[in-house]
C-alpha cells in the first residue's frame, strides 16, 4: 500500500490486557510495515496519564500522525487541541471519545452497544418464546465495553419478558474469574439447571465460564447456551465443539482503515469519514467455525 | 557535608545523569517543552507524593492514594455535572470528604493498631468501591471554570509551559518542604518514624499525629483528584490503578527509607521526575512492545536504586574515614 | 523534724500486667529540694512506678498528688506539662533526629508560626555545654555514643521539669567524669528546691548524692529512709530481704596461674576502629578491660567475635590458624559474646525467655537438629534458677522483663553453649547488687572450670576483683597491660589518664 | 484461672464461621455437598478450592512477612512460572516432571533474586519486590507474547481441575503444603530461626544464626510457592493468561497473612492461620458470587468486611475480650482513663 512511506506515526496503544488487545497492536504493527510507515509504539499499561504523556512526546518529537486507542471515552480535549495546535492528524481506534469532532480526523470503532443487541437479538431469535433465564459475565466495572455491551443486550432483550438475566457479575474480562464466577452461578442456580443461557462480555470470560459448565456435569452449548463477543480464535474452536453458541466479531484490524484515511487525507487533502464503524459480525456454528480460527491465527492472536 | 544529605544528593546526580544520557540519545528530549511536560503529567503524582512522603517518613504506609484520587475526580465530575455545584464548592467538599476519609484511617491505625497497610488497603477498597456507586461511566466535565484554569500558563523560554497543574505542583511541594522541615508537626513526624515508642514517651501526641499524617496524605490525594480532574477533565471511576505503588517508588527513589525517619521531601519530587523521565524515555524510543515496557520500567528502577545505594555506600566509607581523622586530629 | 507538704505523693499505687501483679500498694512521698533514691532488685518494680508517675502507663488503683492536689497525667506528654521531667531506663530518644530535635521535639521555640531552628540550636548548644559537651546540635542523635545519648537525655528532662525529675539508671553507661557532672547539675536542682528521683544499682552514688531512699521489693515498698544513719548492710538487706553473703573485694584474680594458650591475635586491626593489637587470650585467667567510653573496647571485642572483619590479623586457635567471617566461624571455635547493647543486640524481645535461653545453642547445632522439648525446658529452667532470673516462667516474652533480667537471660545463651572464650561487655550494667555478686562470683567460678574470659567493665572495682590481666584502651589502642598484684584502681585510672583526657565522641 | 472461652477461640475461626453463616443466610443450599463421579462437589468445596492459589501464596508470604519482609512479586512469578508450564508442555516433548520442575524452578530463581536484592544488597523488601512485580509481568508476556497459550496436556490440566480422594487436586496440593511446611517449620528449629530473624535480625546474627541466607532461603520459599500457584491457576483455565494471573493477588495474600495474625513488623508466624485467613477472604468472595449483589458492590463489602474483621482483631476489642472473660471477683477500683 502506498502513501504513507517513511512517515513516522506514533501509537499510544492502551495497554496488553488481553489476547485481543495483544492481536491488535501485532495487526497494527503488520500494517505499518505493509505501509512502510515508521511506527512509535508506546503503551500506557492501561493508564490515561500514560496515554496522555505519550501524545504530548509525540507531539514534541514531531510525528506525521497520531493513532489512540483511548483507555477512556473522557479528558481528551485538552490534549487533543494540542495535537491540533501542532497540525497532527489524530485517529481513533476502536472506540470514540466525548470530545468536540474536529479535534480527531476520524475515529475507527466498533459500535460496542451495537455488539451487545446483536449478541441479544441471536439470544431472543434463538429461545423465541420459551422461558430463557441469562447469567452475564459482566467485563471490568466501570469499563466502557462493559458498560455499553451490557446496555446493548439489555436493549435487545426488554421487549422480551420471557428473557431475563437472573444473575449479573463481573469476571474482569479474565477467563480464570470467568470460570470462578460461573461456578458461583451455577452453585446458586441449582447446579446450573436453571440457568438457560450465558452472555459474556468477551470471549475470554465465556471460554472459562465452559470449563466451569462442563465441570458442573452439563454440556455448554446444549444445556446451557453461550454467547459472547470479539471472536477469538478459542471461541471459534468452542463453537466447533458445539459447547459455545454464537460470538460477535469486533476486529482487531483498526489499523487498517486508519491507514488508508490517513494516506487520503496526508497526501489529498481528503476528508475522511468522522466515524468509520467495523463491523459487528455474528458468527455461529453455521459460519465454518475451524476456518474462521485457522484464519485468525494468522491476525496475531 | 552531613551525611543524612547524602541520599538526597545521590538521587539528584543520578536524575541529571540519566537525564544527560537521554539527551544524548534523543535530542529532542532538550527541551523546555519535554520539561513543562514533566511538570504537568506527573503532577497528580508529585501531590500525591507529597502526602505519602509524611505517611512513609512517620514509618507508614497508605495504599488508598489511588483509589482517592480516582473517588475525588469522579465526586468533582458528579457534583459538578449532575448537581450543577460550581467546581471551587465542589473541590472544598471534596477535599473535605477525603480529608475526613483519611482521618478516620489514621484513626483505626491509631486506636486499633492495626498495621497501616491493611487499613490503608481495606480504604483502598472502600475508595474505590465508593467511586462505582457514584458512577460506573466516565463523565466529562466541560465548565467554564475548567476552560478559565487552563489559560493559567507561564511560557518558559523555548515553547514549554508551565501550567497550573505544574505550577499547583511545585507550590504543594514548597508548602511540604515547610512542614516537613520547619513545623512542629513535621518533627512529630520523624519523631514516630525513628521510634514510636520513644516519641510517645518524649511527649509526641502521637494520636494526633497519626491522624494528622493520614487525614494530610487524603487530603492530598484528594488534592490530587483535583489536579486530576483539571487535566483530563473528567472523572473516571477506574482512573489511577496502582498510582500509590508509582507515588510509594518515588517517595523511596528519592532516597526516603520506608522504615521511617530517613528522608526529605526535595527528594520526593526528584523521584517523581525520575518516573516521569522513565516513562518520557520510553516513549521517545518507541521501539518497546508491551512486555518489553514492563521489564525495562523495572529494569530502570533496579538500576537507579542500585546506583542510588552504590553512591551512598561510598559516601559513607568517606564520612567514617573523615570522622576518623577528625577524632584523630 | 518539721517537714515541708511533698511535691508529689503516691500511694496505694497498684499495677497488674495481665495477671501478673507488677506492683502492690506502693507509695512514695518527694519533698522539694530532696534526692530520692528509688532502690531494689532488679523487676522490683521501680521502672514500672516511675512509668505510672509520668503516665506512661495507667494504674489500676491509687492515687498520685502533685503540690497536693489530685493528678491523672493522660500521657507523658501531660506529665511533662505538669513539670515532671522523665529519663526513663532505656534511651528513650529518636535516634534519626538531630541533638537540638532530641532536646526540644513537642516544645520548639517558634517565630511566624515556624520552627525556628537556628534558636533552638543555640540553645541546645547552651543547654549542653553545662554538661561540658560540645557537640554539633545539628547532627544526627545516633552518630554519638549511648553515653552521650544519656547526656542529652539528661538535658532534656532538667530543662522539662520545674518540679520533679526522675532519672531512671542515668549512669549506667556514664563514666566517672559524666557522673561528676550530673551529679552536680543534681546539686544545682536541689539547692532550687526540686524534687529528684533517682534510680540506680551504684550504691556508692546512691551514699554520694541521696538524702532519702526508697526500697522495693518484688513489688511492695519495703520502707523509706533517710540515708543518713542507714548503714550499707542494712540497705543491702533492705533491698535482698537478707543479708549478702561476703561483699568482700575477693581479689581472686591475682592468685590465678593461667593455663594454656586459646586463642591468640596477632596484629590484628581495623582502619578507625582498632590499631593493630596482638592478644593471647588463655585458658582460666579472665582479662578484664578498662578504658573511658569511646576508647574501642567494643570495637576490640566484636573483631574478636567476628562481626566486624580485620584489615588485618592472623587468628590462631588452640594451636590451629582460623578466619573469622561472620559471628557463627567464632561460635564454632566456642566463642561467645555477650553485646553491651542488650535491646539492639542482645535480646529478642518477642519471643519467651526460654527460646532466648537456647537460641545460640540452637544455632550451633543447625536448624535440622533441634532440641526435644524436654531438652529445651531443662535447660531454660536450669539457668532460669541459677541465675535467679526474675519471670513468670519460661514462657514469658523477655521484652516483659525487667532491664537486669533481660541482661541475665543474654548471658544464660551464651552459657548454654559451654564457650571456651566468653567475652562480656559490660555484663553486670543495669544489675542490682545481690545479681551483681552473683555474676562476678560466676565469672570466677567459669574461669575456675578453665573458660577464658575477656570482660570489659567500666566499673574498675569489679575489674581488679576478678581480673588476672588488665587492658587499658585509649583512643582505639591498647595503652598498656597491668598483671597481678600490680592490678588495682588507681594504677588503672593513671594509665587511662596518663596522656590528656579523651573525651568521648 | 479458669480459662474462658473467649481466650481459647481465636478470633479468626470466629469471622470465618460468621462468614460462612452470612453466606448460608444469604444463599441456603451454600453448606450443601453432594457427590458426583466421585467427587464432593459445594459451595464449601468451592471455598477451598479457589482459596487454594491466594492461600499457596500466604504460606510463602508468612514466612516472608515473618522476618519483617514483604513480597510483592508474587502475583508476578505466577505469570512467569504459568507461561514457563504453558509453553513447555504445548511444545510437546516435555515430560510433564520436566515441565513442572522448570516453572517451579523459574519461582525458586525469582525468589532467590528477591532474597539477593534484599539480603545482600540491603534493599527495602518493597521495592526490592516492586522492581519484579513491574518487570515479571513483562517477563512472563515476553514468554507468552502476550496471548493466552492454551494446552491440553491432561496431567497439567490434572492438578487444576482433577481430583484426589474426592477433593479437587488445588485443595490436596495446599493441605499438603501447609502440613509439610508447618511440621518443617516445628519440628525443626526452622520457625524458631526465622522469628528470631524477623523480631532482631541484628541479635540473630550474634547469636550466630545465618541471617542473610534465612532470608534469601524464605524469599526463595514465597517465589517457590508462587510458582505453584501459578501452575494451579494456569492448569484451571488450561491456559497461561500471563497478563492477568495473580493481578492484585499478593495485597489479598498479604491480608491472609494479617487477618491470620502475623504482624507486618515481623515475628512470630502461623501458617495454618494465614490458611485460614486467605478462606476467610475466599469465603467473602464465594459469598460475593452466590448473594447476587451487583458487582459494583464488591469492593465495599471487601472493604467493610476487612474492617470489621479488624476491629474484631484488634488489641481494643481484645482488651473487652479480657475484660468481659476475666473472673469478677476483684474490687472494681478502675483507674480514671
Ligand atoms: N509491659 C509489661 N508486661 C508484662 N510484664 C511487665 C511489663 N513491664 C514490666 N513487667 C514486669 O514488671 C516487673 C517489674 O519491672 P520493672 O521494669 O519495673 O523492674 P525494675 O525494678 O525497673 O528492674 P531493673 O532494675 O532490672 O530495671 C518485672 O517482673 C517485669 O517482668
Ligand atoms: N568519633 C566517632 N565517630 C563515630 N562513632 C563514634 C565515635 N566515637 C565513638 N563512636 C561510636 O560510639 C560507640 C562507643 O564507642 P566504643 O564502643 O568504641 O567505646 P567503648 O570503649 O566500648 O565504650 P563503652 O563503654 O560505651 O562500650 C561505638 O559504637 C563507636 O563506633
Ligand atoms: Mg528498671
Ligand atoms: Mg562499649
Amino acid at each position: 500500500q502506498e502513501g504513507l512511506e517513511g512517515m513516522t506515526i506514533g501509537f499510544s496503544q492502551i495497554g496488553s490486557e488481553s489476547g485481543w488487545r495483544a492481536a491488535e497492536t501485532s495487526v497494527t504493527r503488520q500494517q505499518a510495515e505493509e505501509w512502510g510507515v515508521n511506527l512509535q509504539f508506546s503503551d500506557a499499561q492501561q493508564r490515561q496519564e500514560n496515554q496522555i504523556r505519550a501524545i504530548r512526546s509525540f507531539v514534541a518529537q514531531g510525528v506525521d500522525a497520531i493513532l489512540l486507542a483511548p483507555v477512556v471515552a473522557t479528558g481528551w480535549e485538552e490534549v487533543l487541541s494540542e495535537a491540533k495546535d501542532a497540525d497532527i492528524p489524530v485517529v481513533l481506534l476502536d472506540r470514540g471519545i466525548e470530545a468536540p469532532e474536529d479535534l480527531y480526523l476520524t475515529s475507527v470503532a466498533s459500535d460496542q452497544v451495537l455488539e451487545g443487541r446483536v449478541a441479544g437479538d441471536w439470544l431472543v431469535e434463538t429461545v423465541g418464546d420459551e422461558e430463557c433465564r441469562v447469567v452475564e459475565l459482566q467485563g471490568t466495572v466501570g469499563s466502557s465495553p462493559a458498560i455499553n455491551r451490557k446496555q446493548g443486550f439489555e436493549e435487545a432483550i426488554a421487549d422480551h419478558d420471557n428473557i431475563e438475566i437472573v444473575r449479573s457479575q463481573t469476571g474482569d474480562f479474565t477467563r480464570a474469574l470467568g470460570k470462578q464466577v460461573m461456578e458461583g452461578f451455577l452453585r446458586a442456580e441449582n447446579g446450573g439447571a436453571d440457568i438457560c443461557a450465558l452472555y459474556a462480555h468477551n470471549d475470554d470470560m465465556a471460554v472459562g465460564a465452559i470449563q466451569a459448565i462442563k465441570e458442573a456435569g452439563l454440556n455448554p452449548g446444549e444445556d446451557i447456551l453461550v454467547v459472547s463477543i470479539d471472536a477469538v480464535p478459542d471461541i471459534f474452536t468452542a463453537i466447533a465443539a458445539g459447547e459455545a453458541n454464537a460470538t460477535v466479531e469486533l476486529t482487531p484490524n483498526m489499523a487498517g482503515p486508519a491507514f488508508e484515511a490517513l494516506a487520503a487525507y496526508l497526501n489529498d487533502g481528503v476528508e475522511p469519514e468522522k466515524f468509520i464503524i467495523t463491523e459487528s459480525k455474528l458468527y455461529t456454528a453455521e459460519d465454518d467455525p475451524e476456518g474462521e480460527a485457522e484464519r485468525r491465527r494468522d491476525l496475531g492472536y | 557535608m552531613n551525611p543524612r544529605y547524602w541520599p538526597l544528593i545521590a538521587t539528584i546526580t543520578i536524575f541529571v545523569l540519566a537525564y544527560a544520557l537521554a539527551v544524548m540519545q534523543f535530542p529532542a528530549l532538550f527541551s523546555t517543552r519535554v520539561l513543562g511536560n514533566l511538570l504537568t503529567d506527573n503532577a497528580f503524582l508529585g501531590v500525591a507524593a507529597v502526602g505519602m512522603t509524611f505517611v512513609i517518613l512517620s514509618g507508614g504506609i497508605d495504599l488508598s492514594v489511588g483509589s482517592v484520587i480516582a473517588f475525588s475526580s469522579v465526586l468533582i465530575a458528579v457534583l459538578i455535572t449532575q448537581l450543577g455545584i460550581h467546581p471551587l464548592p465542589a473541590f472544598a467538599i471534596t477535599l473535605l470528604v477525603t480529608t475526613l476519609f483519611g482521618a478516620s484511617m489514621g484513626t483505626m491505625i491509631h486506636y486499633l493498631e492495626v498495621p497501616p497497610f491493611i487499613v490503608t488497603l481495606a480504604g483502598m477498597f472502600l475508595a474505590r468501591g465508593l467511586t462505582f456507586l457514584l458512577t460506573q461511566d466516565s463523565i466529562s466535565v466541560s465548565h467554564d471554570f475548567y476552560t478559565w484554569v487552563r489559560q493559567f500558563y507561564y511560557v518558559m523560554p523555548g515553547g514549554g509551559r508551565l501550567t497550573f497543574n505544574g505550577g499547583l505542583m511545585l507550590i504543594v511541594f514548597a508548602i511540604g518542604i515547610i512542614v516537613c522541615h520547619r513545623t512542629r508537626f513535621g518533627a512529630y513526624v520523624y519523631a514516630l518514624g525513628g521510634n514510636a515508642q520513644s516519641a510517645a514517651l518524649l511527649g509526641v501526641p502521637v494520636a494526633r499525629t497519626t491522624i494528622g499524617i493520614y487525614a494530610v496524605s487524603s487530603f492530598l490525594a484528594g488534592l490530587s483528584g483535583v489536579v486530576y480532574s483539571l487535566y483530563t477533565s473528567s472523572g473516571y471511576p477506574l482512573a489511577a490503578v496502582g498510582v500509590e505503588l508509582d507515588t510509594i517508588a518515588a517517595v523511596v527513589i528519592g532516597g526516603t527509607l520506608l522504615s521511617g525517619g530517613f528522608g526529605f521531601m526535595l527528594g520526593s519530587l526528584v523521584g517523581v521526575f525520575i518516573q516521569g523521565m522513565i516513562q518520557t524515555y520510553i516513549v521517545f524510543d518507541g521501539t518497546l512492545s508491551s512486555w518489553w515496557t514492563k521489564i525495562v520500567i523495572g529494569g530502570l528502577l533496579f538500576g537507579f536504586i542500585v546506583l542510588q545505594r552504590i553512591i551512598i555506600a561510598a559516601s559513607k566509607r568517606d564520612w567514617r574515614k573523615k570522622k576518623v581523622e577528625a577524632v584523630r586530629a | 523534724m518539721p517537714q515541708p507538704a511533698p511535691i508529689l505523693a503516691a500511694s496505694g499505687i497498684e499495677k497488674s500486667f495481665l495477671s501478673h501483679k507488677v506492683l502492690d500498694d506502693v507509695g512514695i512521698e518527694l519533698f522539694p529540694g530532696e534526692v530520692h533514691a528509688l532502690l531494689g532488685e532488679n523487676g522490683a518494680g521501680k521502672s514500672t512506678l516511675i512509668k505510672i508517675l509520668t503516665g506512661a502507663y495507667t494504674h489500676d488503683a491509687g492515687t498520685i498528688m502533685l503540690d497536693g492536689q489530685p493528678i491523672h497525667p493522660r500521657d507523658t506528654r501531660h506529665a511533662q506539662e505538669m513539670g515532671i521531667g522523665t529519663v526513663y531506663q532505656e534511651v528513650n530518644l529518636l535516634p534519626n533526629m538531630s541533638v537540638a530535635d532530641n532536646l526540644y521535639v513537642g516544645r520548639q521555640p517558634m517565630k511566624w508560626g515556624l520552627v525556628d531552628t537556628r534558636k533552638m540550636q543555640r540553645d541546645a548548644r547552651a543547654l549542653l555545654a553545662r554538661y561540658d559537651l560540645k557537640i554539633d546540635p545539628g547532627a544526627q542523635l545516633d552518630s554519638f555514643s549511648v553515653a552521650v545519648q544519656q547526656i542529652v537525655a539528661i538535658a532534656r528532662a532538667v530543662d522539662i521539669s520545674g518540679k520533679v525529675l526522675i532519672l531512671d539508671e542515668p549512669t549506667a553507661s556514664l563514666d566517672q567524669h559524666e557522673v561528676e557532672i550530673l551529679f552536680e547539675i543534681v546539686r544545682q536542682l536541689k539547692a532550687q528546691g526540686m524534687a529528684i528521683v533517682f534510680i540506680t544499682h551504684f550504691l556508692d552514688q546512691v551514699y554520694e548524692i541521696a538524702d532519702r531512699v526508697t526500697v522495693l521489693r518484688n513489688g511492695r515498698r519495703v520502707g523509706s529512709r533517710p540515708i543518713e544513719g542507714l548503714g550499707r548492710m542494712d540497705l543491702v538487706t533492705m533491698m535482698l530481704g537478707e543479708a549478702l553473703e561476703h561483699e568482700d573485694a575477693m581479689r581472686i584474680g591475682v592468685t590465678r596461674k593461667p593455663g594454656e594458650l586459646y586463642a591468640s591475635f596477632k596484629n590484628y586491626s581495623l582502619t578507625g576502629k582498632a590499631a593493630p593489637f596482638d592478644l593471647d587470650l588463655h585458658k582460666g585467667e579472665i582479662v578484664g578491660v578498662a578504658g573511658l567510653l569511646g576508647s574501642g573496647r567494643t570495637e576490640m571485642a566484636r573483631l574478636l567475635f567476628g562481626i566486624d572483619k580485620p584489615d588485618t590479623g592472623q587468628l590462631t586457635v588452640a594451636g590451629q590458624p582460623a578466619t573469622l567471617r561472620e559471628p557463627r566461624d567464632a561460635i564454632a571455635l566456642a566463642f561467645a559474646f555477650a553485646p553491651e547493647d542488650r535491646k539492639l543486640d542482645g535480646i529478642v524481645g518477642d519471643l519467651t525467655v526460654r527460646e532466648n535461653i537456647m537460641l545460640a545453642l540452637q544455632a550451633h547445632r543447625g536448624w535440622t537438629k533441634p532440641m526435644s522439648g524436654a531438652e529445651q525446658s531443662e535447660l531454660a529452667d536450669r539457668y532460669i534458677k541459677a541465675l535467679d532470673i526474675r519471670c513468670t516462667g519460661p514462657e514469658q516474652p523477655v521484652k516483659f522483663l525487667s532491664g537486669g533480667n533481660q541482661q541475665k537471660v543474654v548471658l544464660a545463651r551464651w552459657l548454654a553453649t559451654n564457650p571456651k572464650l566468653l567475652i562480656l561487655d559490660e555484663p553486670t550494667r543495669g544489675i542490682d547488687v545481690g545479681a551483681h555478686a552473683e555474676i562476678i562470683r560466676m565469672i570466677n567460678r567459669l574461669c575456675d572450670d578453665g573458660m577464658s574470659l575477656f570482660v570489659i567493665s567500666s566499673e574498675l572495682d569489679e575489674i581488679t576483683a576478678y581480673s588476672s590481666r588488665v587492658l587499658v584502651l585509649r583512643e582505639r589502642a591498647i595503652a598498656g597491660e597491668l598483671t597481678g598484684e600490680a592490678i588495682n584502681t588507681t594504677a588503672i585510672m593513671e594509665m587511662i589518664a596518663s596522656e590528656p583526657e579523651a573525651r568521648p565522641q | 484461672m479458669t480459662r474462658s472461652i473467649f481466650s481459647v477461640i481465636k478470633p479468626q475461626f470466629i469471622a470465618l464461621a460468621a462468614i460462612l453463616l452470612i453466606n448460608w443466610m444469604l444463599f441456603p443450599g451454600f453448606f450443601n455437598l453432594f457427590i458426583r463421579d466421585g467427587r464432593v462437589y459445594g459451595s464449601l468445596i468451592d471455598v477451598l478450592n479457589r482459596g487454594a492459589p491466594v492461600a499457596i501464596l500466604a504460606i510463602g508470604m508468612t514466612a516472608v512477612i515473618a522476618t519483617r519482609g514483604v513480597d510483592l512479586s508474587v502475583g508476578a512469578v505466577m505469570a512467569i512460572a504459568g507461561a514457563v508450564a504453558a509453553t513447555m508442555v504445548q511444545g510437546d516433548g516435555n515430560a510433564l516432571i520436566v515441565v513442572l520442575g522448570a516453572a517451579l524452578g523459574v519461582g525458586l530463581l525469582c525468589g532467590l533474586w528477591n532474597g539477593a536484592l534484599v539480603a545482600v544488597l540491603g534493599l527495602q523488601p518493597i521495592i526490592a519486590t516492586l522492581i519484579l512485580m513491574v518487570a515479571g509481568r513483562g517477563i512472563a508476556q515476553t514468554i507468552t507474547e502476550g496471548f493466552i497459550v492454551t494446552f491440553n496436556d491432561p496431567g497439567l490440566i490434572f492438578l487444576g481441575s482433577g481430583s484426589i480422594l474426592g477433593l479437587p487436586t488445588p485443595i490436596i496440593i495446599m493441605l499438603a503444603l501447609a502440613i509439610i511446611t508447618t511440621l518443617v517449620m516445628r519440628l525443626t528449629a526452622l520457625g524458631l530461626f526465622i522469628e528470631s530473624v524477623g523480631i532482631n535480625r541484628s541479635a540473630s546474627s550474634y547469636a550466630g544464626l545465618r541471617a542473610r541466607s534465612l532470608l534469601i532461603g524464605v524469599y526463595a520459599f514465597a517465589g517457590f510457592c508462587a510458582a505453584i500457584s501459578g501452575i494451579i491457576a494456569a492448569a484451571d483455565i488450561r491456559g497461561a493468561d500471563a497478563n492477568n494471573v495473580g493481578l492484585w493477588l499478593e495485597l489479598d495474600a498479604i491480608l491472609a497473612v494479617v487477618i491470620g495474625g502475623t504482624s507486618l513488623m515481623g515475628g512470630r508466624f502461623s501458617i495454618p492461620m494465614s490458611v485460614i485467613g486467605a478462606l476467610i477472604i475466599q469465603a467473602m468472595n464465594t459469598g460475593i458470587l452466590v448473594s447476587g449483589f451487583p458487582p459494583e458492590f464488591n469492593l465495599l463489602v471487601k472493604a467493610a468486611l476487612i474492617i470489621i474483621i479488624l476491629v474484631v482483631q484488634s488489641p481494643l476489642a481484645g482488651r473487652a475480650w479480657h475484660f468481659a472473660a476475666r473472673p469478677r471477683t476483684k474490687r472494681s477500683e478502675v483507674s480514671p482513663k
